[in-house]
């Protein structure tokens, strides 16, 4: 049943929309790995509604056109410096965006609609950089209104604890995860471990489980959220991120540290 | 980051105009909202409810990242903070970049929610532990909220509130005079008429941090819980 | 911290909008028998998408205005006989609904905008109904689209296993309520039991749990859903709920009845 | 209810038309339909996924009442079932009431999700256990759903399908002839030019049905079940 990482990366294809987790939320290092590994290209990645490591890592290894995103940053040690570097030099498109629009286009896909009222915003500069809001007088009260987009990824990637036999996968009170593969046409997954008794059987685990229906494949990957860390699980290895948000600020030892990640993984 | 005194000032400070709120919700890398709001917790006997995302401890969420959002715009969120790479005398912040919009010479992470947070939050509460000429500007380069009548901003030198369309110095920390504060900020500001020195952290507050509020801060930030004792 | 069902029911004024679950999701009977009790009445009923017994002993009692919803029944025993009887008599008004315009309406009030944009549903006669519901070209694919407007009702009550003392409340996979607590006002709810442990420090059981956030007053009510039953704690009562549906065809008979039931609990 | 014979030749039409499909739900009160999708599901080695509304083993949703709606919008969800008060000649099915719309003479128990499901399910199959003049009839007096080319209607008398506008006798069932059918149905209509009796239930199906269907259909709907057996 379960698959490996790379068996998942090889099903998502160069050019593809691609939903990543932020860094506290289940990120699936092991197939960002192979996804380096294999040379995918053209990726626009999607935050959910921001983007951590994974995106920093893809972007530093050329395999990202566009990202779209409310924020992208490594946390508490500052900027991504390889988005950082493709920003400058122009390489990478960013579709700036803020967190509730993100999840607001998520449901207007989940819902099967074209668009969702959001409030707010409005009197932000960063309506004038979405071309595809809609401004206009809301129907039912007349006030200023916003509308967003429905945002449907090809595929939704990340980690969690657990799966089972059938592909139902535990990922507990992270439900932008569960927004996310009702949105995405396609979902793939990373567990530290699949388990023998049905997710679904009982309502305890169900509560915090995507069901199998959502999910096209799951791969068993120990420790596959390392180094950003799985909640409950098992914490973020700071020494690897602070070599890493050093070592990328240049583009020389930015290769030289992700050849060595690709070599030990 | 700013000296520890000037922190507890301002914990201080954010603390007193949180009181008597039901809830408040502190974002990710914000010690010093975190630390004034949990005050602002024990000394109100559990009211408000803080929630600090980030945290795995202390954050009531159950419906994922939008849970916040949500709850915002249901008008269940009190108060929250935001800071920016620019404020301006309007009390608008900036959190996208430096530059042109659309053609920004540097950016740094994002707009998180700012922009949706700060129209639907009654209380937003602007706060920088660096005020400085660089950080508190006439007019931010890019609005990533704009800013509104009534709204505060808590720095480590003094306390701003905006009115008739301008942030007004309320109160300068021990140490800073008007003079100080204004050679030290980037925007031209009136000073209250009732202006004068910030009071310092209450007694009851600092023991707070010594005891129950600082075991929550050393769970989600235990370098800015080490530097307050 | 913990509430006596009459306390709930005391809360809820004259004239209030209720949403209530159908039978399958978690009935608090328990504070319906006070509401009867304490004579309510004018209350508006949201059915969360449906409505079932409840909403038949409150209407049979002379309770009830209106009620908005997808469908009221007694489930396989048919019609709900007071309804019916109601209905004929011009005595309750009906907003006919479909089960997702009032997931969408209830949405919206979550997200805090005035409506929702909702998929399918154009071509029924239920568009006829709802002046109230918007039709008009879908402002991003210029295809007819309908609106329809958020529904937040001034009180959710529902009955769920357990709760914890800080007043979270676990309702499993029961998200309709959720959803509900998100949307209402104000959230009232009855519990089997109360648990010393916090529902919220275990993400197996914050996965599933309202957060006291969202609800006012929590009351203990062993057996609080019966006689139509709380999943994976007891079933309905069919001889009971049998009995109901032929004793509530008649007037006289139905108000001895629920007069008998008033004694019992 | 049909006889037992009859409600077996049903399910084996409808399992028939659930073959190769991904994923099918069935909603409350509809055991033919959910003893059809159980025995698609088992023949076919697991697919179609099968989703039962009403039971706490069969049904795969962890997000509340709206799923499936969400579902079906998402193009997930491959085939679901109606049945109606009335079903007329164009397909179209009414759930609501008899009357004229607003003023109703007679209401039941209401639309539930049927407005929305008809129009974003591809297979939406329509169904009677009790083929009659006054169910089946000419125009609907209330259009809960209208109907839409191709749609199937399985009665305990026979198969139509939608075509040109119009539902059309595919086949009837062994003790049925055309003309039989057309006594007991309330509206005009055409016969297919290779209309013929309604294959029986397979084998294989019946195995099933008497196997781990049977076991399924015991918790959901036991006295359906009992029925069969």
């Amino acid at each position: 049943m379960t698959a490996t990482p790379a068996e998942l990366a090889a099903l998502i294809p160069d050019g593809a929309t691609l939903a990543l987790a932020p860094d506290y939320s289940g990120c699936s290092l092991a197939t960002i790995r192979e996804l380096v590994r294999k040379g995918a290209s053209g990726l626009r990645l999607v935050g959910l509604p921001q983007l951590g490591l994974q995106a920093d890592l893809l972007i530093a290894a050329g395999c990202v056109a566009g990202v779209e995103t409310a924020a992208i940053s490594l946390g508490e040690l500052g900027l991504a410096p390889a988005f950082d570097r493709a920003w400058r030099a122009g390489s990478v498109t960013v579709t700036e965006s803020t967190c509730p629009a993100i999840h607001a286009g998520l449901t207007a896909a989940e819902k099967g609609v074209s668009h969702l009222p959001l409030a707010g915003v409005i009197g932000s500069d960063l309506v004038g950089l979405r071309p595809d809001w809609r401004l206009g007088p809301d129907p039912f009260t007349g006030e200023p209104g916003l509308l967003v987009p429905a945002i449907r990824p090809d595929f939704l990637l990340f980690h969690a604890a657990v799966a089972d036999r059938s592909g139902n996968v535990w990922i507990g009170v992270r439900r932008e995860l569960m927004l996310a593969a009702h949105a995405a046409r396609r979902t793939l997954a990373t567990v530290e471990e699949v388990v023998a008794h049905d997710l679904l059987a009982d309502d305890l685990w169900a509560a915090g489980t995507i069901p199998a229906l959502y999910v096209e494949r799951v791969a068993t990957a120990p420790a596959g959220a390392a180094p950003v860390g799985l909640r409950n699980r098992y914490g973020p290895d700071r020494a690897w991120l602070a070599a890493y948000a050093e070592a990328a600020r240049d583009p020389a030892s930015c290769k030289t540290f992700i050849d060595a990640w690709l070599r030990d993984g | 980051m700013a000296e520890p005194e000037r922190l507890l000032v301002m914990i201080g400070v954010i603390a007193r105009l949180l009181r008597g709120l039901r809830h408040v919700a502190v974002g990710a890398s914000s010690p010093v909202p975190a630390a004034a709001a949990l005050v602002a917790r024990e000394l109100g006997r559990g009211r408000p409810t803080v929630s600090i995302l980030g945290s795995e401890t202390s954050n009531p969420f159950t419906d994922g990242g939008r849970e916040l959002f949500d709850c915002a715009a249901q008008g269940r969120l009190d108060a929250f903070f935001l800071s920016g790479a620019q404020i301006d005398a309007t009390g608008a912040v900036n959190l996208l970049g430096l530059g042109e919009p659309g053609r920004m010479r540097r950016r740094f992470m994002g707009n998180f929610g700012a922009p949706y947070l700060a129209s639907l939050v009654p209380n937003v509460i602007l706060f920088r532990t660096d005020h400085g000429v660089r950080t508190l500007v006439e007019k931010v380069d890019f609005v990533t909220a704009p800013g509104v009548e009534g709204r505060w901003l808590v720095t480590d030198r003094a306390v701003f509130r905006r009115q008739a369309g301008r942030l007004r110095l309320v109160s300068w920390h021990a140490g800073e005079m008007a003079e100080t504060v204004r050679a030290a900020t980037g925007f031209a500001f009136e000073t209250a008429h009732d202006a004068g020195e910030t009071p310092g952290l209450e007694a009851a507050a600092a023991a707070q941090l010594r005891g129950p509020v600082g075991a929550v801060l050393r769970e989600v930030y235990p370098a800015f819980a080490a530097q307050l004792t």
